[in-house]
């Protein structure tokens, strides 16, 4: 199987950050109609090794054979020019331009030496076509959109160049299930095509359904190459992590009736897209919240965060009423809740700034008297979270944004965690993180529960929802359509009730 | 998939909604103005408004394709000036002598233009700092070209420029709409234009798409400087000759700040037109006006201007100050 | 469209002519009230805010004001383009005559020749412009640029050095001032070597520069400041340089210390020409529109005083501001402000 | 993990403020070949004196453009601070003793304005500071022709800009300095330091960890306008009176000045340290060339020209 002349090469490649090794020695090669997967732990390497095939950085050491012949991209557009389109991790559209200029974006069609806009807006509804995504307006901006909607767009812009090496890295992290299943029929398409696609999730079973080829990452090398199909997901799992892997889920120990609610809504409702929420979560609990994306959820996130204007209903924390204006109010010893935010890069982190400050920032009121902060204090409590949490960091004062993908999002857990919590809301933590660092937090929130933190946890993986929750929340178009309890926690259940599907028409009415 | 007509036209006012609020502006305040004029709403009214607000126009274009990329432009002014101080030496003389002057002192605008975005793209300096210098050094030149006020302009053709066509229409209108239409439509429509956006909107995601950001930028400062050039042109135009003035050279680089947020362009970058940062000179150069038909005390009269504009910023900032999801504050 | 005619003018003891071969005018007579309009420029001074202040109390003088349907002012700022419109705005708007105190001398061609079509009568003052077809009434710069250098070359009989304290570059006063003071050092024959600096007319930054100066130049035997003269005396106390003859402006500030520190051997000679120079470019507007005859180039008399003749609540009030500008009265014109009356009433104002 | 007892920003990490400091003794060295007098100590406290009240100015600055803002208001700031301390000693004995902080309030309240519509209206600080600026400037007008204005400074404003408390170094060098500890203790050792900084690198995720954004970005413009007020007085105290527009000469060289020590404009990013280097470098520059006979032109062309050179040298911003 990989005995054809592969397309792409690489060979030796050794990439250094600093003094971060990102990537050493490592060897692959991607043939030409075949799904190429790359597996690995956060940090492994895979986003690093990517970025060099498309331009974007230049190894220190190791060669390039493209269709044979070496090759040295100076650039993106370089890497344009021979066919090798990759959508990034990072997303690389232009949010004040309309969906058809990002696709057409690294070559417009021209007239007289203008952008033809015509001819653009049809390039793009073609390529949203192909892409299954022809419910997005092409003179939409793409702020605008949500982030599923973007990353639809992205895939539908790398289709645009008509590459012959297709690169998607972590493309489907945001996406709903019905995306992903048109996005596979895209990607099967196109391997039918004859173009070389490389791909890279932490989702397994995405990796079982499409790949030809496997090559799994540790530690800035490449370990092993092999054929799809050809170990079980115990066996990659374990090449992924070097080490022996347990269960991913910890056991539900299961929550008792009586306790009073640490959480309670009501008839919650906002704007248009809100509409009469109510749940109640009890200390030591786990909620999950579910349904397609897009239905609501992150703004029920933002609305108990105090984000939101002109809220209507009732929502009570311990009993007593509260109104909350600001994250700042919600953070107060008084509420004490905490959000974990969807986009770690725009919500979540000051990528500039040291992990130190990072960690410290939401928690600044509790290390600090009269707004002096007290070092001491300060570093107590940063190290022992660096324990509780195994953050990856040469140094905690190097700035959080040379650390890896899954890193940074465990440090966006971990400032929230200096300020002991008692009401955690989580929009999506696992988005773009290894299995490893997965179970690792799996096991962080049932601890939380345990030390009876009551948590909201938002999540697009099903399996999460199933393995972690002691109640599911499946929201439908700005409202809870339906509870799911106990055994009911199941994959057919979540998506039936997901999607709305009339099945029980008497609880839509039974939670007005 | 077919599109409706009513959703192109609301992506269309979505997208444009800062340069028809600075339209709007405009329109009210500068028929408050003529409809308070002893004159009128006559063609010397309109006239004289018009030259007198080109010059601010000119920059604040010139301002604002720089500010679309996310830079700013602190020397504008001052190529006004150097460009007008050129002018008042080299566009003089016969029609084909006059000629050669003009184009050196477009050239002269473009030369500051590309030496700022050399130094702020290969040096990689911060555009405020490069620009306070670059200006420095624009004055500087101005000054070795004019010690003193004076010089002189081809008077007839000057005279064409400041007047009317067919006695009503003014000719620096007709001159400002024809830049746009040359210099701004081809710019904004073309790749570089695009990639111009794309580097204020989203640096780095520009960069992985491979835009050519270098010369995007390169050439949204090389057109700011031709487009403060032709302002400085224009001054010689209408004063008939050249004066190297430190004061209204930085007069005329703040003015184009506040003409290009009145006309609805992100300082932030990636949003905006220069139609709109027209309209905002426009309105901006209304204020002054205002003066003249308003019978007012003269020592009030900054004070008058000072609030006029804030309550102009403020008409701008309405939107913001009562959105839904704090969010958005940030955006 | 005036009446070259032969002189004097009807006014002689105010109106004097610039030059011996100064043109007298007759503009056609027109009848009264009149409109007129001040056209400013940068008002954000104290010498300008003063010279508005003069210009309305002149105004409303009851004489003048018999002859006046409006008086309308102007501040365009300092940018030149402004100030031009304002004055077309005007010709539009069918005033009789327009007073400017212009931001550049040369830059006002166009509008003077459409003055001159639409028969409005165009009077410049302290900026003045350079043409024929307006009426100047002018403050001979260079003159006082000469009269500082004077006074220098007579107190330093052997040369020296002096400290020359420059205004805003790339104005025309600061050349003819410039000008003035070279020229009449390099003629004394006398060795002087002149150290200049920028002082921008400004207190402060008049100051910085002197005491710069004086650290890495001084000391010095002379001194000369078109502006901005008060800081100058004040960085040589600061930095305990002694007193020197010094040629300089005519702020309250400045006139104050060279009283208090005569004794100390600070002799100052201060020279210029109030804001008031306002006024008789108002009155001759006036005269202008009444078809009398008047010079199209007026001289004003410069308010000159010098050591030892500075007397209290005349030359200087030790009471009032430093930054207002002495010598605010014209007797001959008839136009008697002291700068205590305009810059001290507060009633009148309101 | 040990805490170093020097504050992370102030270690000598940043080559930027070390090369700085280097471009000052350049200078002085570069100026020696022209006088030997600009060696001398006198010389050197003088410009201390000098670079303290834009140094004074700059701090506030600072702050603002830490915040990813700018304050084009400091021009007539400086000058009502100036204005209205010496308008207060009109009334009395009294107005004497609150001289100093009347004029600091003055500027303090134009600040709330300016913070006020930038943090709770989001109306851009570029512009609406011009604004204030221009409403202040029409404020100060009116005041000086209408009102009969007092405008020499008081023994107590002359004393704090150019008295002696130490001999030989003049207070302004002390007023400095102070506020420039205070400025470090901020930046480095507050909660209100850490949320500047973190609000001007990311403003939404600053908000969303808890901070009230808006009432660091409303104090943040406070500080400016007070601090600015602070340098208007000093420089009255220095002038010994105020006047219209002393402050314009004061608005290019502070943001220069904070940008030349290596803060980044877009905020989130600078130290102190690196504020006194360009504070120290930006007034040396302009005494030098003031000095040197070359014409006005030349000086301009000059000094452009160096701090092109220097930004060069050490400004440069990491490749993207
Ligand atoms: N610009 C950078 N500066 C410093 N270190 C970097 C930089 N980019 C990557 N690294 C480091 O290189 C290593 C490999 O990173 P890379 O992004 O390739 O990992 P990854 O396999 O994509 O991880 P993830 O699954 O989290 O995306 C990490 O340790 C990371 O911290
Ligand atoms: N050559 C380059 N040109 C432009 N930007 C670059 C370059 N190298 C790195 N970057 C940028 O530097 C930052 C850090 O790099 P990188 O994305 O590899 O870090 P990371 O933490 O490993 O990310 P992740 O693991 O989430 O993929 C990113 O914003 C990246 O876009
Ligand atoms: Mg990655
Ligand atoms: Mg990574």
């Amino acid at each position: 199987m990989l005995l054809s002349e592969p397309l792409l090469r690489m060979e030796g490649i050794s990439k250094r950050y600093g003094g971060v090794i990102a990537l050493k020695e490592a060897d692959i090669a991607i043939r030409s109609g075949a799904i190429h997967a790359v597996l690995g732990e956060n940090g492994a390497g895979k986003s690093t090794l990517i970025k060099i095939m498309a331009g974007v950085t230049a190894p220190d050491e190791g060669r390039m054979l493209l269709g044979g012949k070496d090759v040295a991209f100076s650039s993106p557009a370089a890497a344009n020019a021979a066919g090798i389109v990759s959508v990034f991790q990072e997303l690389s559209l232009i949010p004040d331009l309309s969906v058809a200029d990002n696709i057409v974006i690294s070559n417009p069609p021209r007239r007289f030496g203008m952008i033809d806009r015509r001819a653009q807006r049809q390039i793009a509804e073609e390529a949203l076509n192909r892409a299954g995504a022809s419910d997005i307006h092409p003179s939409s901006l793409v702020k605008d959109l949500p982030l599923s909607r973007r990353q639809m767009v992205e895939i539908a812009k790398a289709l645009a160049r008509k590459p012959r090496l297709m690169i998607l890295d972590e493309a489907t992290s945001a996406l709903t299930r019905s995306d992903v299943e048109k996005v596979f029929s895209v990607l099967k398409r196109l391997r039918s095509e004859g173009l070389a696609l490389v791909y890279i999730s932490h989702r397994m079973h995405e990796i079982a359904e499409l790949a030809d080829d496997c090559t799994v990452f540790r530690n800035g090398r490449s370990i092993e190459s092999y054929p799809a199909g050809t170990k079980t997901d115990h066996q990659v799992v374990e090449l992924m992590i070097g080490r022996e892997y347990k269960s991913v889920f910890p056991a539900k120990p299961g929550v008792e009736a009586n306790k009073a609610p640490v959480l309670s809504c009501h008839d919650l409702s906002w704007g248009g897209r809100l509409a009469d929420i109510t749940f109640d979560a009890r200390p030591g609990e786990i909620v999950g919240v579910g349904g397609l994306d897009g239905q609501g959820q992150r703004e029920l996130l933002l609305a108990l965060f105090g984000v939101l204007r002109d809220i209507k209903g009732d929502v009570q924390i311990n009993g007593r009423g509260v109104r909350l204006s600001s994250p700042k109010e919600a953070k107060s010893t008084a509420n004490s809740i905490a959000l974990i935010p969807e986009d770690r890069k725009t919500e979540g982190l000051m990528l500039s700034m040291t992990v130190r400050e990072n960690l410290s920032i939401a928690a600044l009121g509790s290390v600090s008297r009269n707004g002096i902060i007290d070092r001491g204090a300060e570093a107590a409590r940063i190290d022992e979270l660096l324990k509780l949490l195994a953050i990856k960091a040469a140094t905690i004062d190097m700035p959080v944004s040379s650390l890896s993908g899954g890193n940074q999002q465990k440090v966006v857990i971990a400032k929230w965690l200096m300020n002991r919590p008692r009401i955690v809301l989580l929009n999506d933590p696992t988005r773009g993180i290894d299995v490893g660092t997965k179970q690792e937090i799996y096991q962080l929130l049932r601890k939380l529960a345990d030390g009876g933190a009551a948590i909201i946890f938002y999540s697009t993986d099903y399996d999460e929802l199933i393995g972690c929750c002691d109640r599911v929340l499946v929201m439908y178009d700005g409202t809870v359509v339906r509870t799911l309890e106990g055994d009911d926690i199941n994959e057919r259940e979540l998506i039936g009730s997901a999607l709305n599907i009339a099945a029980r028409p008497a609880e839509r009415r039974a939670t007005p | 998939m077919t599109i409706g007509t009513s959703g192109k036209w609301r992506f269309w006012y979505e997208l444009n909604k800062g340069t028809l609020l600075a339209a709007a502006l405009f329109v009210v305040m500068f028929v408050i103005y003529v409809s308070n004029h002893p004159a009128g709403f006559t063609p010397n009214v309109v006239q004289t408004a018009s030259n007198k607000a080109i010059l601010l126009a000119f920059v604040a274009m010139a301002q604002c394709l720089v500010v679309i990329t996310a830079g700013i432009d602190l020397s504008a002014g001052m190529v006004l000036v150097l460009c007008n101080c050129l002018a008042s030496w080299v566009v003089v003389g016969t029609p084909l002598q006059t000629g050669f002057g003009i184009v050196a002192v477009l050239v002269a605008g473009l030369a500051c233009g590309t030496l700022n975005g050399l130094i702020i793209i290969f040096g990689r300096l911060q555009p405020i700092v490069t620009t306070i210098a670059t200006s420095a050094i624009f004055f500087g030149l101005a000054l070795l070209l004019r010690p003193t006020p004076g010089g002189s302009v081809n008077e007839a053709l000057a005279d064409v420029f400041t007047s009317k066509l067919f006695g009503i229409f003014p000719t620096s209108l007709v001159v400002l709409v024809a830049t746009i239409l040359l210099v701004w439509v081809p710019f904004s429509r073309s790749v570089y234009g695009r990639a111009a956006y794309a580097a204020g909107s989203a640096e780095n995601a520009a960069y992985m798409s491979g835009m050519p950001l270098k010369r995007a930028k390169l050439a949204a400062y090389a057109l700011a400087g031709l487009l403060s050039a032709m302002g400085g042109l224009y001054l010689t135009f209408y004063s008939y000759t050249g004066e190297a003035a430190f004061a209204s050279g930085n007069a005329y680089t703040l003015y184009s700040i506040a003409a290009v947020v009145l006309g609805g362009v992100s300082l932030a970058g990636g949003k905006g037109s220069a139609v709109g940062a027209v309209f905002g000179a426009l309105a901006f150069r209304t204020i002054g006006d205002l003066l003249f038909v308003f019978d007012l005390d003269p020592l009030w009269q900054p004070l008058f201007q000072g609030i006029v504009l804030m309550l102009a910023i403020g008409v701008g900032s309405i939107g913001l100050a009562r959105v839904r999801n704090r969010l958005e504050w940030f955006q | 469209e005036p009446k070259v005619v032969s002189g004097p003018a009807a006014d002689p003891g105010c109106m004097t002519p610039w030059a011996s071969d100064t043109q007298f005018l007759q503009y056609p007579k027109k009848e009264g009230p009149y409109r007129i309009a001040l056209a400013n420029g940068y008002i954000a001074n104290t010498w300008r805010i003063q010279m508005v202040k003069t210009a309305k109390a002149y105004a409303a003088q009851p004489e003048v004001k018999a002859k006046l349907k409006e008086f309308k002012v102007v501040s365009t700022g300092e940018d030149v383009p402004a100030q031009i419109s304002a004055i077309n705005n005007f010709i539009d708007a069918g005033y009789d005559a327009i007073v400017v105190n212009a931001q550049n001398p040369t830059a006002f061609g166009p509008v003077i020749k459409r003055a001159k079509e639409a028969g409005v009568v165009l009077v410049a003052f302290d900026n003045t412009l350079d043409t024929k077809d307006a009426i100047n009434v002018n403050v001979d710069q260079k003159g006082l640029g000469v009269t500082w250098a004077e006074w220098l070359v007579k107190h330093l009989p052997n040369g020296g050095k002096i400290l020359e304290v420059r205004g805003v570059a790339g104005t025309s006063v600061d050349t003819d001032r410039h000008n003035g003071i070279t020229e009449t050092l390099a003629a004394s024959g006398k060795k002087f070597d002149v150290t200049e600096v920028v002082g921008k007319w400004d207190d402060s930054v008049a100051q910085k520069a002197t005491a710069d100066a004086i650290a890495t130049n001084g000391p010095f035997d002379g001194i000369t400041a078109q502006g901005g003269d008060t800081g100058v005396v004040q960085a040589m106390m600061d930095a305990k340089h002694p007193f020197v003859p010094f040629g300089g402006e005519t702020e309250n500030g400045f006139r104050k210390l060279c009283a208090a520190h005569a004794g100390d051997g600070l002799m100052c000679s201060s020279a210029g020409t109030g804001p008031a120079q306002v006024a008789v470019a108002i009155k001759t507007a006036i005269a202008a529109l009444e078809g009398q005859v008047i010079p199209q180039a007026v001289k004003l008399p410069t308010a000159l005083v010098s050591h030892p003749d500075f007397k209290k609540d005349q030359d200087y009030y030790p009471d009032q501001s430093d930054n207002f500008f002495v010598g605010n009265s014209f007797p001959t014109c008839g136009i008697n402000f002291t700068a205590q009356e305009i810059m001290g009433q507060t009633k009148e104002n309101q | 993990m040990r805490q170093s007892i020097v504050p992370l920003r102030l270690r000598g990490r940043d080559p930027a403020v070390a090369i700085a400091f280097a471009c000052i003794l350049l200078l002085l060295l570069g100026g020696s070949i022209y006088s030997s007098n600009f060696l001398s100590p006198d010389y050197l406290l003088q410009q201390l004196k000098v670079a303290s009240f834009l140094g004074v100015i700059a701090t506030g600055m600072m702050m603002v453009i830490l915040l990813g803002q700018i304050d084009l208001s400091v021009p007539w700031t400086v000058t009502a601070g100036a204005m209205m301390a010496c308008a207060a000693t009109a009334y009395g004995t009294s107005g004497s003793f609150l001289a100093i902080p009347f004029g600091i309030a003055c500027g303090a309240a134009i600040g709330f304005v300016n913070g006020l519509a930038v943090a709770y209206l989001r109306i851009p600080s570029m512009i609406i500071t011009l604004a204030t600026n221009a409403v202040v400037q029409g404020l100060m007008v009116v005041y000086t022709g209408g009102f009969s204005p007092q405008d020499s400074a008081t023994p107590a404003m002359r004393f704090l800009a150019t008295g002696h408390t130490i001999p030989s170094v003049p207070n302004g060098v002390l007023v400095w300095l102070a506020v420039g500890i205070l400025a470090v203790f901020l930046l480095t050792r507050t909660t209100f330091g850490r949320s500047l900084y973190a609000i001007g690198n990311r403003e939404r995720a600053a908000y969303m960890s808890g901070i009230d954004t808006r009432r660091i970005a409303l104090l943040a413009f406070v500080i400016s306008g007070s601090l600015s007020a602070l340098g208007g007085v000093l420089l009255a105290g220095y002038a010994s009176k105020a006047s219209q527009s002393m402050g314009d000469a004061y608005l290019l060289p502070s943001i220069a000045a904070v940008v030349l020590g290596g803060t980044h404009v877009l905020g989130g990013k600078g130290s102190y340290l690196g504020t006194v280097a360009g504070v120290i470098l930006i007034t040396l520059l302009q005494s030098i060339l003031s000095v040197m006979q070359i014409e006005e032109a030349g000086r301009q062309l000059i000094y452009g020209v160096v701090i092109i050179g220097m930004l060069l040298l050490y400004g440069r911003q990491k490749p993207n």
